[in-house]
């Protein structure tokens, strides 16, 4: 069954893939392709139902199902297995689920695009591997499903590859997450060196045993950190994420802020046994997460694209979960994962609705008073920003206040350092978020004339899903996620004294996010000339954060040209033309004029050519009489 | 007919289809076509019922043949099949009716030589992979020169003189001081041990002293490492690839270069396991330096098959740091790369070559767009691009993936006894991960994407011969992607072998 | 009784007498056109075939004591070398006076095969003059430009010194021996007075003259192009062949040793490299297969330091192969009015086009003087180079390869001008000449028998 | 005793002479003497050893070379009479076609 979840969406793209794309001739319509492209991925959802149906019958003993054996070298075994538990229950949920409904809204927001049945066939295979990912049972698996969803997200980033920019876009997150690759393997070499499988059931089992694998568990954490980083854009590989809001509106919703760049949280979380006893990896986790947490924050208080503004929250708030799992809150980051994948899908498909009804504008500083004009979007849009902000009792309340207050008091690494950046961080989300829906929805309209009588509210398929996850965005704080996990990603224990403090910090909490409201109320309410005059204040500044720090430049400068450069002037210039070839040419020459030579003694004189012979035999005869 | 009669047959195959063309009248080409085609797909499908009927259970040769040729030196004309070379006659089977269809419009002149010549190839190359005596090895390995020559010398583009003739100067002084060691090692045999044979089998039985051995390994590795080729003796290859006609690249990548590999496998290091041992640190590094070397070159060309032929250093590359990590995993995974570079290079060479046939330029900027002019091409290049990058469920991650984790496993116990090379070597190798996404997603970004352009528009998408020999390709790197089990199943007990041959031993006076 | 065993152990030198007096007594009735060298070729053909049978049959005698023997082995070189004069007199046809070319070619035919049962100097004297004198004379036949009368003129003052100075040794030889026998010179090989070392080095470096090594190799260049392309192609082969067998002959069992094992080694390693380097630049074939000659005669005196055991063997299968590939590049070579322009190489530029099978032939020919396999020459190379290498002398052997890596250039820049430079504007029609493609599809025939048999072959000898 | 050996030590000075001789003396015919002066070197110590070993097989060798002599002149001449004829000139040095 695990299979068939898995195969169904791989089913769906080669319908559409070979059917209904101009490699095999567009021999389908539409319909057939929005039934193919949505009907798979929900049975699936179905089908992934049924299994956590099961797994509770089974009394949640994971499921394990076998497909085939993929190499026997040695005694060393490769299978292809899927794995069944609560965790990936959950994640299997949220991205059968989360992509069913995104599929649904594709229907309506791809309409008129001649790449439709390519997109839904992308999507397909998106899902394909996701769940690979989440329901493989061996490292390796998972990294199958690893790579694929990048090259999904590689050519849904550059799907309308016309213009070269999105096509780079995708090269560049490609690239980005190879890098991270490169670590997720060495890690996975070493473990498979220490435990010598890549089972991970079989790993947390040999890390949970009483004798530990004989490896530094932090050397695996940290590596396979890296892969993290890569995939859910933590620094110092986040640079592809705003990139790569290239992409349609739901491929960002969907693989960009709901799932894929979810994977790291996910990985980090399915490979607790290993953080458990690697406490400097974790360390290093949680600061890399708060600290991108942070900085993608203050960079997503300028972005005045409304898609690259939602890019960087999203950045921020994968933060918060790194920054969970670095204190040993596993099922708070998954908690937070899943609230997230509400509220940021809801606000990507939001945005896309927006974006639809203006005729694909998106600069926030052309819009404003649309809150009349789109009313549905417009409220389903305030609740999710609502709860990511963590406007009680919102989704994002919950599971945000959660990761604070682990990040202030977890014995495994939680400091109020940590809880001070996080609460500053969460302080500028509200801001950053309420900003948008202030320059979005309130003021005066600064649309452009054409622009402003073309905007209409978004089709049904849209407008339901917004109002669906608008719904779960709302409640789905309410379910307890780390609950439901605890007895397979325990809690991090608290130590007592610091009980007292956890009513005041979910009030301080509370109250930061209205501050962060009403800041941004006071500051674009109206004609934003406040906000004007604090950009002109802090110009330098603002520099700084609308540049994103110069990150990529420092990168090109720092990476790309030496590479150009050792790879055309060392490599190629010297190391092939120069030195070897010219050595080659070298010998060449040497050949031809010792030739030049030996033909012009050949000078046709008799005299010359005796006299050759009479040298050789003098020469002849003394070596002969060296030792007589 | 017996196998090994069947395994003869698919040998000697090629020089009834030269005989057959050449009897052909050159008034008739469209004859001559599928004459070569008709006797290609024999082949193929007599190689096919051989590798069904390789027991994968059985260690050493199967379908053997054993004349006497040159008997008053122990000479014979041996053939057969082990684990070893089955994966790669395969391969060369399976690409022989593919190069032929992807030549049918390319070439124009002097058919019947070209498709003669083809046969030659093809003759000499099975006849290196399934020789077991040494003197039919080098005999064939040198064959193979001439018949590429005359490829790349009649149908090569402009500078088609030099490169041809590089070509054959840099491999012939290769063979030349192997010879020597040939002639070295057949002899200390015949002194040490008084038997006068050529036989691999009896070969394995030398016992040599160090420098001895150290100075035939460094022939016979100059030899192979031409071919493969290693940094820094590749500078041959770019040449060749550029000026080739689209046929002779197709089988210079897709199986000419395996040949460097395979010797190295089948002679070079199990002949002389301890100066092997002595010098692997040496080899690996230069494995990995053209891993990174090739990758590095692809990045800055401007030329689409010098992008491919650069990529084919890096990845060939990865297949010796396989066979030196002397790890099962690893061994393994060389093979199954090098079955996996012969499809996807030679696959891609064949787009090359359908892309230029179309529009006669090899300037990558020349062309963007093309997944908007050409969709099908683009999709059948895309994967094979992927492939190149090894993505997995593609034939190259299986064979990246296996020898990197050898590599890791033969590397980490030697990092604990306190050598760390094997590893800093290891973990620069995983870079070639991220380098060959580069070049490959840069090549595919200007060639694929953006505004669409390209000389004589309008082009006409992929025929129906283009699509089969596309298909068959990327089927088998799919096959050799998801189902990698099979094949390794057969080559298994050699993998073995070549690491228990590496692996022990056989200085003068040690314990036999 | 003597006389049956003179005419049996004679029997090739007779049936080669016979020719001569044959060819005479045509050209003074006057009838030499086509019926003087049909019958050459008749009595070739009998005396080659006597020669195989009586060798195959292990036939041994001795004629004259102390001056003439033949063995098995001696009996099937002589088959060879007289197997190999065929095609030489095919391709003659057409070319040169027939009568006269038959004559001279019997004679000095009849040279060489004394050369292989000689046993002694003045033995050896005769059949070298009688070998070399011939030639002389037909490099000036047909006489078609001055500088064939240069070319002959090189020829024989340089042949005039060799034979001196061979003449120089054996007198040495025979003082300090006392006798001109054969075993005479073995002997001396081994002794290390001044006298005796003199006496070898002189005989052994006349040999190294008649036989184009250097310092001594200068004649042959000019000779070979001033020579018309049978002769040349004669000159090439046989009189090569001839000396080097006498050379083995010679040398019979014994081993070299230091100080004469270094000029044995170090001449002929300078002339396969001068050969090989000179040739790179050659305007005409004739010029570039004289220079070719140099290098393969280095080979072939290489073949010497190997163990007495294998050196006929050795030799013998090369001569055979080398041989084959020279006649067959040499029958193969398209006719023309022009005898100065029929070998030029600008001339054979886009030859494939034009006339494929000589093309073929001709790359073939090449290809395997380089010593490339499929071809023979491959294997004969390889034996030669066995043989030095089980004597233990592994550097001189691997020099020698790398010397003959030198040597493949050349050979494929005539190939790469057959095939892959756009045709030269030749004009007229090439006349057709049917007995010499014969001749080159026997070469071919033979080359393909040796080479896929050369195990047979080798066993022979 | 020492009368062989200057006997001997004459042969070798013709033939030394002869050989040098070839090698300096421009004129043709001057030339062809100097080989027939290297054979006669040859001759005069094949006599002597003859004498000295009391033997007979040197001499005769000697008549064979006498023999050979002649038939080497006999051929020379017509040859250098159509390199005059084409030349004009008994200068070895204009014969130099033949090169490279």
């Amino acid at each position: 069954m695990l299979t068939a979840i898995v195969l169904l969406p791989l089913l769906g793209f080669v319908l559409n893939g070979l059917l209904a794309t101009r490699l095999g001739g567009n021999r389908v319509g539409p319909r057939f392709v929005s039934v193919v492209g949505c009907g798979l991925p929900i049975a699936s959802f179905a089908l992934v139902v049924k299994a956590l149906l099961d797994l509770r019958a089974g009394g949640w003993a994971p499921l394990v199902e076998i497909a085939y054996r993929w190499a026997l070298i040695g005694d060393n075994v490769f299978e292809i297995a899927f794995y069944f538990d609560r965790l990936s229950a959950v994640m299997a949920l949220v991205v059968t689920g989360v992509g069913s409904v995104i599929h649904v809204y594709s229907i309506g927001y791809m309409k008129d695009d001649e790449g439709y049945g390519r997109f839904f066939a992308y999507l397909n295979l998106f899902l394909f591997f996701m769940l690979l990912l989440v329901l493989g049972r061996s490292l390796l698996v998972l990294f199958v499903g690893w790579e694929g969803v990048g090259l999904a997200s590689y050519l849904l980033i550059g799907f309308w590859f016309h213009d070269l920019a999105n096509a780079r876009a995708g090269k560049k997150a490609f690239v980005t997450n190879r890098i991270g690759d490169a670590g997720f393997l060495l890690g996975m070499f070493v473990l498979f060196q220490a435990v010598g499988t890549l089972d991970m059931d079989r790993i947390n089992a040999a890390f949970s045993g009483p004798t530990l694998p004989l490896i530094s568990a932090s050397l695996v954490g940290v590596l396979l950190f890296i892969g993290a980083t890569g995939k859910s854009a933590q620094i110092p590989l986040h640079v592809w994420l705003p990139d790569a809001m290239a992409g349609p509106t739901p491929v960002s919703a969907l693989i960009h802020a709901a799932t894929m760049v979810t994977a790291g949280v996910y990985l980090v979380a399915r490979m607790s046994a290993v953080y458990l006893h690697a406490p400097e990896a974790s360390a290093l986790i949680a600061v890399v997460g708060v600290a991108t947490a942070f900085f993608a924050a203050t960079i997503a208080i300028v972005q005045t694209d409304i898609k690259k503004v939602l890019a960087y929250s999203t950045i921020s708030q994968l933060g918060f979960m790194f920054l969970a799992l670095g204190v040993g809150a596993y099922g708070v980051a998954i908690f937070h994962l899943v609230t997230h994948a509400f509220f940021k899908a809801c606000l990507f498909l939001g945005a896309g609705s927006v974006i639809h009804a203006l005729g694909g504008e998106q600069d926030l500083r052309r819009m404003g008073g649309l809150a009349r004009r789109i009313p549905l979007t417009f409220w389903t849009f305030a609740i999710a920003t609502a709860a990511i902000a963590g406007i009680p009792p919102l989704a994002g309340f919950f599971s945000k206040d959660e990761i604070l207050w682990y990040a202030f008091a977890s014995t495994r690494g939680g400091s109020p350092l940590l809880w001070l950046v996080a609460a500053a961080t969460a302080l500028m989300t509200a801001f950053y978020m309420f900003r948008l829906l202030w320059l979005a929805f309130f003021g005066r309209s600064r649309m452009t004339h054409e622009v402003e009588h073309h905007v209409h509210e978004s089709p049904l398929s849209m407008t339901g899903v917004l109002v669906l996850l608008a719904t779960l965005s709302a409640l789905g704080g309410f379910i307890a996620v780390p609950h439901f996990l605890e007895t397979q990603l325990p809690l991090p224990p608290v130590d007592g004294h610091l009980h007292a403090y956890e009513t005041p910090l979910l009030v301080i909490s509370v109250v930061l996010a209205l501050a962060g409201l009403a800041a941004a109320a006071w500051l674009f309410g109206g004609t934003a000339e406040r906000a004007e005059r604090l950009r002109a204040r802090f110009a330098g500044m603002h520099r700084w954060l609308s540049g994103k720090y110069f990150v990529d430049e420092l990168y090109e400068r720092m990476l790309g040209r030496p590479l150009a450069w050792i790879s055309d002037r060392v490599f190629l210039r010297f190391g092939d033309r120069a030195l070897i070839d010219g050595t080659l040419h070298g010998l060449a020459a040497i050949a031809r004029g010792s030739a030049a030579v030996l033909g012009r003694l050949q000078t046709g004189s008799l005299h010359l050519y005796a006299g050759f012979v009479l040298v050789g035999i003098v020469g002849a005869l003394l070596w002969s009489w060296r030792h007589v | 007919m017996s196998d090994a009669g069947v395994l003869n047959a698919v040998l000697f195959l090629p020089l009834l289809g030269i005989a057959a063309v050449m009897a052909v009248p050159a008034s008739n080409p469209a004859l001559v076509r599928r004459l070569a085609l008709v006797t290609m797909i024999v082949q193929f499908v007599l190689a096919a019922w051989l590798y069904a009927r390789f027991d994968s259970t059985r260690a050493g040769l199967q379908f053997e043949t054993r004349l006497p040729w040159i008997a008053q030196w122990g000479v014979y004309y041996q053939i057969g099949l082990d684990g070893y070379n089955v994966l790669l006659v395969m391969l060369t089977a399976f690409l022989g009716p593919l190069v032929v269809a992807g030549a049918f419009t390319a070439i124009a002149k002097d058919e019947k030589l070209f498709y003669a010549m083809v046969f030659g190839v093809q003759f000499a190359m099975l006849g290196t992979f399934v020789a077991q005596d040494l003197f039919v090895f080098y005999f064939f390995w040198e064959t193979m020169l001439i018949p590429m020559f005359l490829l790349i010398g009649i149908w090569g583009g402009e500078r088609r003189i030099y490169a041809t003739l590089k070509f054959v100067l840099y491999t012939a002084f290769g063979s030349i001081l192997m010879l020597a060691a040939v002639i070295y090692l057949v002899w200390s045999l015949q002194k040490t041990t008084g038997i006068t044979s050529f036989a691999f089998s009896d070969l394995v039985k030398s016992r040599l002293p160090l420098d001895a051995q150290s100075l035939l390994l460094a022939a016979f590795a100059l030899s192979f490492a031409i071919k493969v080729p290693m940094v820094p003796l590749h500078t041959w290859l770019p040449d060749a690839h550029v000026e080739a006609p689209t046929t002779g690249s197709v089988i210079l990548a897709g199986v000419m270069l395996k040949m460097g590999t395979y010797g190295f496998m089948k002679l070079g290091f199990p002949l002389f396991p301890d100066a092997t041992q002595l010098y692997t640190p040496v080899l690996m590094a230069l494995a990995v330096l053209s891993i990174v070397y090739g990758a590095c070159l692809a990045l800055v060309q401007d030329d689409i098959k010098k992008i491919i032929a650069y990529s084919s250093i890096s990845h060939l590359g990865y297949v010796m740091l396989g066979l030196l990590s002397v790890d099962l995993v690893g061994i393994q995974g060389a093979i199954i790369q090098m079955v996996s570079h012969g499809l996807v290079a030679g696959g891609l060479f064949l787009m090359v070559g359908m892309i230029y046939e179309r529009c006669h330029t090899r300037e990558l900027r020349a062309y963007g767009g093309l997944a908007k002019l050409l969709p099908v091409y683009s999709v059948f290049f895309m994967i094979l691009t992927l492939a190149s990058v090894g993505l997995p469920t593609t034939s190259g991650f299986t064979g990246e993936f296996l020898v990197l984790l050898g590599a890791f496993r033969a590397a980490w116990p030697l990092h604990t006894a306190g050598n760390d090379l094997p590893l800093v070597l290891a973990v620069v190798a995983v870079s070639g991960v991220v380098l060959g996404a580069l070049y490959m997603l840069r090549f595919a970004l200007g060639f694929l994407y953006g505004a669409p352009r390209a000389p004589h528009q309008p082009l006409v998408d992929l025929g129906s011969r283009e699509k089969a020999i596309l298909a068959l390709i990327v089927a088998a790197v799919f096959a050799l992607g998801l189902f990698p089990d099979e094949p390794m199943a057969k080559t298994e007990l050699a993998a073995k072998s070549y690491r228990q041959l590496v692996t022990t031993s056989r200085l003068p006076g040690g314990t036999p | 009784m003597i006389g049956a065993t003179v005419f049996t152990a004679m029997l090739p030198e007779h049936l080669l007498l016979l020719g001569i007096v044959g060819v005479i007594a045509l050209e003074i009735v006057g009838r030499a056109e086509r019926a003087a060298l049909a019958f050459a070729f008749a009595c070739v053909a009998a005396a080659a075939i006597a020669a195989l049978r009586l060798g195959l049959d292990g036939y041994s005698a001795t004629a004259f004591a102390g001056q003439f023997s033949v063995d098995a082995s001696s009996l099937l070189v002589k088959a060879m070398v007289l197997a190999l004069a065929l095609p030489v007199l095919m391709m003659a046809r057409g070319e040169l006076p027939e009568g006269e070319f038959g004559a001279l070619l019997l004679s000095s035919l009849y040279g060489v095969c004394l050369l292989q049962s000689a046993d002694s100097f003045p033995m050896l004297f005769l059949g070298l003059e009688l070998m070399s004198l011939p030639v002389y004379v037909l490099v000036l036949l047909a006489y078609r430009r001055p500088q064939s009368a240069e070319a002959a003129l090189k020829y024989l003052v340089l042949g005039g010194t060799a034979t001196a100075t061979f003449l120089m040794g054996a007198s040495l030889l025979y003082g300090s021996g006392g006798s001109l026998g054969i075993d005479a010179f073995a002997r001396a090989l081994g002794a290390s007075d001044g006298l005796s070392r003199a006496a070898v080095v002189l005989i052994v470096l006349a040999f190294f003259l008649k036989g184009a090594i250097v310092p001594f190799h200068a004649w042959a260049p000019d000779a070979y192009e001033g020579a018309s392309v049978p002769v040349t192609a004669y000159m090439a082969t046989i009189v090569k062949a001839g000396v080097l067998l006498a050379v083995v002959r010679l040398f019979g069992r014994a081993q070299l040793a230091t100080p004469m094992l270094e000029i044995f080694a170090a001449l002929p390693l300078l002339s396969i490299v001068w050969g090989n380097l000179a040739a790179m630049r050659q305007p005409s074939l004739r010029r570039m297969i004289a220079y070719s000659s140099i290098a393969h005669a280095g080979y072939l005196f290489y073949a010497l330091l190997g163990d007495a055991a294998g050196r006929l063997q050795a030799v013998a299968f090369y001569l055979l192969a080398y041989g084959l590939m020279n006649l067959l590049a040499f029958a193969a070579l398209p006719a023309a009015e022009d005898d100065v322009e029929r070998d030029r190489l600008d001339n054979l530029k886009g030859l494939f086009h034009r006339a494929p099978y000589a093309a073929l032939m001709l790359a073939i020919a090449m290809l395997s003087l380089a010593g490339i396999p499929p071809f023979p020459g491959f294997v004969a190379k390889f034996l030669i180079f066995r043989n030095v290498m089980a004597a233990g002398l592994t550097t001189y052997a691997v020099l020698g390869l790398v010397g003959s890596y030198l040597g493949i250039y050349f050979y494929l820049r005539l190939i790469q001008f057959m095939f892959m430079s756009p045709d030269a504007q030749i004009s007229g029609a090439t006349p057709r000449r049917g007995l010499a493609v014969a001749a080159s599809a026997a070469c071919l025939a033979g080359a393909v028998l040796i080479g896929v048999f050369p195990g047979w072959v080798i066993g022979g000898f | 005793m020492d009368r062989t050996q200057l006997l001997i030590g004459v042969a070798v000075a013709l033939f030394s002479l002869g050989l040098v001789g070839v090698i300096v003396r421009r004129h043709v015919l001057v030339m062809l003497m100097c080989m027939e002066l290297m054979l006669n070197g040859v001759n005069l110590s094949l006599v002597t050893f003859a004498q000295q070993t009391s033997t007979t097989v040197g001499a005769v060798l000697v008549f064979l070379i006498f023999v050979v002599a002649t038939v080497e002149i006999a051929l020379a001449i017509p040859i250098v009479l159509l390199l005059v004829r084409t030349k004009r000139t008994l200068d070895l040095g204009a014969y130099s076609d033949l090169k490279g």
